[in-house]
């Protein structure tokens, strides 16, 4: 059986690898795409059980060790991040094989070219690439060079749907990528500048109080906060994740807000946790509060489904900012793992949502909330998806998000801080808030509906059930994500040389 | 190897009143065929000098051919852009001026 | 040394107008223009903070990374100006003062 | 001399933000972009004076060329656009307006806007401080560099770096390039020049001229950059300016280029940057750790596929977007998914 690291290096190598393919044979990419995605899926599997087995450790690219060359560093946190974008990236990409090859109605009506296919596959597969190789590196600029990436194919991605809205979305969402990738790369120029290094385990223990850093500090987390839309800087992210294609609004909102979170959780749960003063935490904590308001408030207030799906996802995003400073606060691991939880749930129930909305989107032929009465006459399985996800997401037991948002609670109650638990409860009523509306115009309110427009294929279905159901049932099983964690902490650099030939 | 030198820098000081005087025509002259006859006509003699000055100081022979390389590549560079930009400016019937 | 320190302070300066032009212009291609400054002026504190007075106290890594981020700005300023072009197709302007509404409302009519 | 130099580099220092000042705020943005490559000329000066000749010659090529190149481009496709669309009314108004400068068409500036400002300047005052007071780290990961050199299998510290040291970095950026071909691609198809456009005499002449002494100097970058400044991203810049001087002379060949070998030549340094670094591991070391006695010429492999690669993949973002491929082969695909759906749905 291979070892962690032929998994860590297939998992970057396998995907640029089946982009590369896709684009130049364009017309094998029906085959070729979800082939990359089980391939894909698959490593993720086998770095999670190797892992299992091995545990955490650091691999040298080009047999350079950490401070001149690039290292990836494997712990539990990563090999998480990794297994939730396998698991998640599998779904889409089987919804997107549907999704691609469905054409309902004539072709004038909805405008899905041959073209979007041919680009979906390669530009969606370097995101995925470049998502494993952020979860992996533990170097500053490197994952930069990844947060470029990212950037660049999830506004490419947006901008796949064609229509107005969403070119003007990728536009807004391009702008504000590029002013995130640049306050972070000033932010690592300054830190190497003082430090002389680009490791970020090697960067936790030189790092000292001092001007330069929280200058640096705030660059990095300014440009990574641009990057996952907390609540001030949110404005670009619903209008691209709601008029993007529906595979394309599932990725950018299960997972590429995610990658920056996983930055933030990085810089502020490790690398510079000794250093930072609790009240920045604190900061971030408030800012992540307004996010939980103003989100649920606005998605209660939306007309179409997708919006609201959106401004879920800002409201959601809201709880890990929450969870930051009752990390700091917490003793021992039950807030760290709290996050853990959210962010797989979270991501889990999102991509459901918008696949099962982006399937009722195509048989409905629009997605106005209150003109899809009795839509669970003709679409069963995606309604059910979608409220099953949405009861996840605002935390009903045995979901991974309650179990989170129980973890936080416990700890806020221990720590004295109770008002955290209090922003949960608002924010998981206001949750139910919006989840009820939509169940009730899916699910209980009667009407007749008839659409004209062709059945959706069961690839299209099931994979968005499956994802609610993990989401759903995340909380009984968190056991085992939880195990992985505790066992890797990160690693230091000298251990390496032990574990290197 | 000192009086090469000197003949070098007289050369490169040659050169800079050229320079100045094509900077000069080309913010002072009034319209953009004049400014185009500064700029190219003025700079190529200018940086003509340059690299002389500068191939009398090299040290070795693969700079100085370096350089000449570099002068010739100039030479075509500026003379075939100021023929499109000219060329350009014709076709978007710009008057050259004169003086009544 | 001090007159290569400055160019530290033209960075900053470089950095700041460029940030202040991606936030205060409203023509797109402006915007465009404004964020390659900020990542120039990036790039030249990076560099300034490798120099070494001799060729051989140079350090080569922020040079690399500047060489890369070259590479990378351009990468993204491509696909931003297609994307501006499109705008401009789509809404007559190469503007982002879009009516929200109208925006959201996009999809719906579709 | 070092006086000179001393003033030299306050001007020069002084010139790169006032330029930056004047190009934003220049109400016309034909002049904007100018002034954006006349400041990236001045920056690859700047870069001669910190010592670093590599980002010099990327900033000239890259920086300003190209990317000026860029965005003139882009200008004169807006302003077709536009022209185009003068018959709107309701637009014109709007044109004139965003003609002007941000200062000037804001009379008013509310309150946020000056305590932005002011928030922001305060923020920039404490980095400018924290500069000062902070010395930078001795030696850094210099010193490391220097000592792996006899390892590296180059001369040059960058090429070292770049290629070897953090051949990982260097790998995923020309993924970037790569993605950016996508994404101009899949947003856009190639503007149709028109066919009777010919070149004049001096321009022909000139291309005749040039793009085989371009070809040359490309591969003598390539070359020299394993021991000097130069290597793959300034190779593969200068044959992205013969290609754009191709495209701009309208030469019949480029547009006849099939798609095809336009897509292999796109991918061909990805993809063989990526297969060698795998090949490493097949040979026993990690990713991308090539063996110690042939990296030199592993090095020069890459970089002259990686230099090809980046030379067609700018030239393609220039000429900005996907080209015309036989519409047979979409079309055949689109016909099929749609009898598949009316056959769904009959039964």
């Amino acid at each position: 059986m291979p070892d962690t690291p032929f998994w860590a290096v297939c998992l970057v190598v396998v995907p640029l690898f089946f982009a590369i393919i896709c684009f130049v044979r364009s017309s094998l990419v029906t085959f070729l795409g979800p082939l990359a995605a089980w391939l894909n899926a698959l490593a993720g599997l086998g770095m999670t059980l190797s892992f299992v087995h091995s545990g955490p450790l650091r691999y040298a690219i080009g047999g350079w060790q950490a401070p001149l060359g690039i290292n990836f560093s494997i712990d539990g946190l990563s090999v998480l991040l990794v297994a939730m974008t396998a698991v998640t990236g599998l779904s889409v990409s089987m919804y997107a094989k549907g999704y691609f090859s469905l054409r309902i109605g004539s072709a004038g009506e909805i405008n899905r070219h041959g073209h979007q296919r041919a680009y979906f596959w390669p530009v969606w597969l370097l995101l995925w690439a470049a998502l494993n190789g952020l979860f992996l590196s533990a170097d500053l600029f490197n994952i930069y060079v990844t947060l470029e990436i990212i950037g660049l194919a999830a506004v490419v991605l947006t901008a796949l749907s064609g229509k107005p809205a969403a070119r003007l979305a990728a536009m807004r969402y391009l702008l504000v990528s590029l002013l995130g990738s640049c306050c972070y790369l000033f932010g690592v120029a300054l830190l190497y500048r003082s430090y002389g290094i680009l490791d970020m385990t090697a960067l936790s223990r030189l790092v000292s109080p001092a001007p330069l850093l929280w200058v640096s500090l705030a660059l990095l987390t300014t440009g990574l906060l641009l990057k996952t839309a907390l609540f001030p800087l949110h404005f670009w992210l619903p209008p691209a994740h709601a008029n993007a294609l529906a595979p394309v609004s599932a990725i950018l909102s299960g997972l590429v807000v995610k990658a920056s979170f996983y930055l933030i959780l990085r810089l502020w749960g490790e690398v510079f946790a000794q250093v930072l003063p609790f009240a920045a935490y604190v900061l971030l904590g408030v800012l992540g509060c307004g996010a939980v308001l103003w989100g649920a408030v606005q998605a209660l207030l939306q007309k179409r489904l997708k919006m609201l799906i959106a401004y879920s996802t800002v409201a959601q995003l809201g709880y890990l900012f929450i969870a930051l400073p009752l990390i700091r606060l917490d003793p021992g691991p039950s807030a760290r793992e709290a996050v853990i939880l959210l962010i797989m749930a979270h991501a889990c129930a999102k991509s459901a949502m918008f696949m099962a909305a982006g399937s009722i989107f195509l048989k409905a032929g629009h997605d106005r909330i209150d003109d899809l009465d009795g839509i669970k006459e003709v679409l069963p399985v995606s309604s059910f998806a979608f409220v099953l996800a949405g009861v996840s997401l605002m935390g009903f037991p045995p979901s991974g998000g309650f179990l989170g948002k129980w973890l936080l609670l416990g700890v806020s109650l221990a720590s004295g801080q109770w008002w955290w638990g209090i922003m949960l409860v608002i924010g998981s009523l206001l949750a139910a808030g919006y989840v009820y509306r939509i169940a009730c115009h899916l699910l209980v309110f009667k009407a007749s509906f008839s659409s004209r427009r062709g059945s959706i294929p069961p690839v299209m279905e099931w994979p968005a059930v499956l994802l609610a159901v993990l989401a759903m049932i995340l909380g009984l099983l968190a056991g085992y994500p939880l195990g992985l964690l505790e066992a890797g902490c990160p690693v230091p650099i000298h251990a390496c040389l032990e574990v290197m030939p | 190897m000192a009086f090469l030198h000197n003949l070098g820098t007289i050369c490169i000081l040659i050169g800079i009143p050229f320079f100045v005087s094509g900077t000069i025509g080309l913010l002072r002259f009034p319209d953009i065929y004049t400014r185009l006859h500064a700029l190219t006509k003025a700079d190529n003699v200018g940086l003509g000098f340059v690299v002389l000055g500068l191939a009398l100081q090299a040290e070795q022979w693969n700079t100085v051919a370096r350089l000449l390389l570099i002068w010739l590549l100039v030479l075509v560079a500026s003379s075939a852009s100021c023929h499109l930009v000219a060329r350009a400016a014709l076709r978007k019937k710009i008057q050259p001026w004169s003086r009544s | 040394m001090s007159t290569i320190f400055l160019y530290n302070f033209s960075g900053l300066a470089l950095f700041a107008i460029g940030l202040h032009g991606l936030i205060r212009s409203s023509h797109l291609l402006r915007k465009i223009l404004a964020a390659n400054l900020m990542s120039s002026g990036i790039f030249l504190i990076m560099i300034v903070g490798a120099y070494g007075p001799d060729q051989a106290l140079i350090d080569p890594v922020p040079h690399a990374m500047v060489l890369t981020g070259i590479l990378v700005s351009i990468s993204t300023t491509a696909v931003a100006l297609v994307l501006v072009c499109l705008v401009q197709e789509t809404t007559n302007r190469a503007l982002l003062l879009q009516k929200r509404k109208r925006e959201q409302r996009g999809r719906t009519d579709a | 001399m070092t006086d000179a130099m001393g003033i030299f580099d306050i001007m020069l220092a002084l010139v790169l933000p006032w330029l930056g000042w004047r190009l934003l705020a220049s109400p016309n943005l034909f002049r904007a972009v100018v002034l954006f490559i006349s400041l990236g000329l001045l920056m690859s000066l700047a870069w001669v004076r910190l010592h670093a000749p590599d980002v010099a010659l990327a900033e000239a090529a890259i920086g300003a060329g190209l990317t000026g190149a860029l965005f003139l481009s882009a200008l004169r496709r807006l302003e077709r656009l536009r022209d185009s669309e003068r018959r709107l009314d309701y637009a014109e108004k709007r044109e004139e307006e965003q003609n002007l400068p941000p200062e000037k068409r804001r009379k008013s500036k509310p309150v946020a806007y000056v305590l932005a400002l002011f928030l922001l300047s305060v923020f920039l005052l404490l980095l400018g401080g924290a500069l000062l007071k902070t010395p930078v780290a001795p030696g850094r990961l210099g010193p490391a560099v220097a000592g792996q050199m006899g390892q590296s299998g180059v001369q040059s510290r960058v090429t070292a770096v770049l290629l070897n040291f953090r051949g990982y970095d260097t790998l995923l950026e020309v993924m970037v390039l790569f993605l950016a071909a996508l994404g101009v691609w899949s947003l856009t198809r190639v503007r149709q020049t028109p066919q009777e456009k010919v070149p004049g005499p001096v321009l022909a002449t000139l291309v005749r001229l040039l793009v085989p002494l371009m070809i040359t100097v490309a591969g003598y970058l390539v070359w020299i950059g394993s021991s000097r400044a130069g290597g793959a991203f300034q190779g593969g810049a200068v044959l992205a300016a013969a290609g754009v001087l191709l495209l701009l002379a309208n030469v019949t060949v480029v547009r006849q280029i099939p798609s095809t070998l336009l897509r292999w030549a796109l991918v061909l340094g990805p993809l063989l940057f990526l297969l060698s670094a795998v090949a490493c591991m097949s040979i026993g070391g990690n990713l991308l750790e090539y063996p110690r006695q042939s990296a030199g010429s592993w090095i020069l492999l890459i970089e002259s596929a990686t230099a090809v690669s980046i030379g067609v993949t700018l030239a393609a973002l220039y000429a900005g977007g996907r080209p015309h491929e036989p519409a047979a082969r979409e079309a055949i695909v689109d016909k099929s998914a749609d009898t598949k759906v009316k056959n769904g749905e009959g039964a």
